[in-house]
């Protein structure tokens, strides 16, 4: 089965600084990677770092099946990210995937608006090169505080249109990704869904930006669904830490998520 | 190859290490990554008369070698468990064991009964000291008369195998033994976690929801192999250890002190198959001292 | 510049950062190390009536996180402190502690009113919770009645700053806080250490010579925090937090659930100069996050 | 005050592994080093091993003065000095130094049988280096395993002369310090002090070994001292961790040893 969960050690073939704040690493193995959907997420284990205990989630931002591999993109923000950044080509990193269920899977003909922001931009590449895959057009809006939040733009214009806000105004419109102005042409049109430039959003990125855009899809009837971020210990579904309330109930963000459609939340929008 | 087969009170294990209840849902969560067969025994999540919806989010904050948990015993009641679960566990190749929770007596006696009537279930763990639930959990595990009260009642009801599983937040851990072992347990399972507390300073609120949790992982092996030791010296039923054990040496430790069997929990999160892994290197460690049987070291301290 | 002096009971401090017991000597042993005018309270060695040669080799074994120790009050009694060691130690510019430990009521307060003649000892803390002697030490720490009378007969001999020293080691530390508070205490301090095992598998031996030692260290921070949050909760005199404090982050934790001092121990190990850096991290983050003083974040949670 | 301690970054500058077993670390400072006596250790702060928490006390193997350099000659037996042994030129590490008290100052004429075995040989090369500056004639008595727990042989004849057994025969006489053929003749000699090959004794090993020199030189009346290896958290006497039983009762081995004539322990002899 392409998708069985794995535990393993992949090895670092490339470890990229795009800046300070980032870390790229490119991960591979002997045998063929399994299948990932993009939006699944895989858990690292972090060594040689003591405030380090439990196994840290990590988005996929990229597949490239010709090589058979497995990128993350790591945003630094603590002593284990810390330690994930110090990797070298050649080490060992133990890795627990495919986890979660993915984004939906896209229908040819489709027109998909991918919203990110911050870190949350990661696993939409993968997302628009699988929606460009099936057929589907993909749309990007990507925000960032600034310039240098926003990574591998160049890789995400190879799959879609990409629009960009920064909160500095350092590139793209100024402000968040909810006030750019392909939001606001929407706004004004009163034509068919067929007419209109994309026909549902997935969203990932900080809670206060999902949850905006979350509003503004309610607001304007456009299907939505968000990657959530919740605190997760084992990632399987199995301790129950990382839930967030459902209509359904408690659900795990690591199982039942990390995506999810706003109609699904009870967040109050 | 030495023998590392276990009984614990009439339960047949092909190893003595089991998952802990909580930190292996119900075993088929992990069914991709670990041989299941190869599992002495998976103690499911803590089951309930009633559907629990648990306590808010966050129920999880990191610590110094461990976590702190604060889920409250989230499931969807027993008539769930024995209606959609069960089917599905029943043909595990492990010994399927349900952890028993309640927030009385009759509640826990209930809960036990509908167990007892499950044939591919061998035995329960009752949980008298989960510390995440306002009513009931720990409250009964800490008073000799709380939990000599909550295992007569259950007792009366469940014929198999009785593990009761105790609290180490107690001044004598050894009393509340004896008197669960007077009440007619089978065998006792150790530590449940220590109650802790974390604070997120820049929110300047507790990191979990109901401000205190179970503190869980290699942080407490100390205090689990001291109240293991206490526990061992004085009670006649078998001792089921555990706390912090990450490994087949860490293990050992749990086996010398008494334990004639070991639980391993939070290990889980960071090793999906760390169970199997244990449990061969406790057949190892024994071959490379030319021990042939895990009774060799059981209580030899 | 936040203000960051503190006042327990009536002792003032430069800052609330202290030393706690057994882990920086009599201070004099950091001297080259550290300034020790910096440090708001030096809590020396524990001190009983009469010398005592502690226990046997080994003493230590290194854990997750954290340490174990079994040292058992070594000390040369009162008398040797009072002629050698208080003329050396008088001089030095912080408030320098005794905490005082002993075998019985009787013996607790005559080593504390031999103390109590010492005009450069503003206070004393009272171990009631050591859990590393057999007589005496934690025996009195796990009961109301045994804490309320060690209290009671050493507040009948000395009038200075009387600070207990909790257990965590019990049911209800809130219960034993209370006691202690009614009996006449002006401060507790919590948490002592956890009572832990660690085995030496390949000796089949404990690594302690005693068995069982004191646990310390991060590992035990989320214990201590959720005892300091229980306990401040639960008394109206000044509670001193104390258990795994390794930087300013962590004692702001203590502070936000109550505590008005804390203490420092196991860190001295790693880092002789801990406590100075603590007391200047904490004024560095009071001034970051705009706060005049240290009270405005003590017991907001 | 020259013998100050202090804890403070040294700077490595070198990083030698004479064999899979062993790393030696030379140490700098902006400033000159503290006076160090042969037979003082320091305490490391071992970074980014979640299973190392307190410090690890090592001897110090030899002093530079022309270079400023503190050397540490470490046995691998761990996971904190395997992390140590990974350390770099140029990293920094964390010394609190120097600590306890040395061996005997050496005095001008005076003829010391050096005893060391295994990783125990370390500070002995120090202690020749400063027998020989003080004008006394150091001999050294080094026992191993096998020939590759032997190691600095070059500097210690730099010293005085170096007796060599080894279990396995690998190198040197085989068998047991003690069974040296150098002992074997003192022991076959009636003649006084002076027509001795040495007059007394400074041994430092694994304790069955330095029980063994103890046991030899009570018996031939030959003054010795032997440096223990108690367990030790603080290394400042505070703990009261790393006691020993001594004729004056519990003694810290950090502060009042590491160095004891075996006269003053109660060793069963």
């Amino acid at each position: 089965m392409g998708n069985m969960k794995q535990c393993k050690d992949l090895k670092i073939v490339a470890v990229e600084h795009p800046n300070d704040g980032y870390v790229l690493l490119k991960l591979t193995d002997t045998e063929p990677l399994p299948a990932v959907r993009a939006g699944q997420f895989v858990e690292i284990k972090v060594d040689n770092s003591p405030q380090t205990f439990l196994r840290r989630p990590i988005s996929v931002n990229f597949v490239d099946e010709d090589c058979n591999e497995l990128w993350l993109l790591i945003q630094i923000v603590g002593e284990g990210t810390r330690q994930l950044s110090r990797l070298q080509v050649g080490d060992m990193l133990n890795v627990l995937f495919p986890l979660g269920n993915g984004f939906m899977q896209g229908v040819a003909g489709e027109r998909v608006l991918l919203v990110g922001g911050g870190v949350g931009i990661a696993p939409l590449l993968e997302y628009a090169k699988q929606l460009k895959q099936v057929g589907a057009t993909p749309y990007l809006l990507l925000g960032g505080r600034s310039a240098n939040n926003l990574l591998q733009l160049d890789l995400f214009s190879k799959y879609g249109e990409v629009y960009v806000t920064t909160e500095d105004g350092s590139m793209g419109e100024q402000g968040f990704v909810t006030n750019h102005s392909i939001l606001e042409t929407y706004n004004s049109q009163l034509s068919t869904l067929n007419s209109q430039l994309f026909q549902r959003i997935s969203c990932c990125g900080p809670k206060p930006m999902m949850m905006a855009v979350a509003r503004w899809a309610k607001q304007h009837q456009v299907r939505c669904e968000v990657s959530l971020e919740n605190l997760m210990a084992c990632g399987l579904g199995a301790c129950l830490c990382c839930v967030e309330k459902t209509v359904k109930g408690n659900v795990c963000v690591c199982k039942e998520g990390p995506v999810f459609d706003i109609n699904e939340l009870t967040w109050q929008i | 190859m030495a023998d590392i087969r276990t009984n614990i009170a009439g339960l047949q294990m092909v190893n003595p290490v089991m998952t802990a209840s909580g930190t292996f849902g119900y075993g088929l969560e992990f069914a991709d990554l670990v041989d299941l067969s190869q599992i002495g025994g998976i103690i499911m999540k803590g089951t309930t008369l009633n559907p629990r919806e648990g306590n808010d989010y966050p129920r999880m904050a990191e610590t110094a070698s461990g976590m702190l948990n604060c889920v409250g015993l989230q499931n969807k009641g027993v008539d769930y468990f024995c209606e959609h679960i069960y089917p599905k566990v029943k043909e595990i190749p492990s010994n399927m064991i349900v952890n028993v929770s309640g927030s009385s007596p009759d509640d826990y006696a209930a809960c036990a009964a509908r167990i007892n009537e499950l044939d591919a279930i061998p035995a329960i763990e009752l949980n008298i000291s989960c510390p995440n639930v306002k009513q009931g959990g720990m409250a009964f595990g800490v008073t000799t008369e709380g939990a000599s009260q909550v295992v007569k009642a259950v007792r009366k009801v469940y014929d198999k195998t009785l593990i009761v599983k105790l609290s180490p937040n107690v001044t004598s851990i050894a009393d509340i033994a004896r008197s669960v072992e007077d009440a007619g347990a089978d065998a006792v399972s150790l530590i449940n976690t220590l109650m802790g507390m974390s604070i997120d300073i820049e929110r300047r609120k507790p990191r979990l929801s109901i401000n205190t949790g179970g503190l869980s992982g290699p942080a407490v092996k100390p205090v689990a192999v001291r109240c293991v030791w206490q526990v061992a010296k004085a009670v006649q039923i078998p001792v089921i250890g555990l706390g912090g054990i990450m490994s087949a040496e860490d293990a050992i430790e749990f086996f010398m002190v008494g334990a004639s069997a070991i639980e391993i929990g939070t290990g889980n999160f960071i090793d999906p198959a760390i169970s199997v892994k244990v449990a061969q290197g406790i057949s190892n460690w024994l071959d490379c001292h030319h021990l042939e049987s895990l009774h060799d070291i059981i209580g030899i301290i």
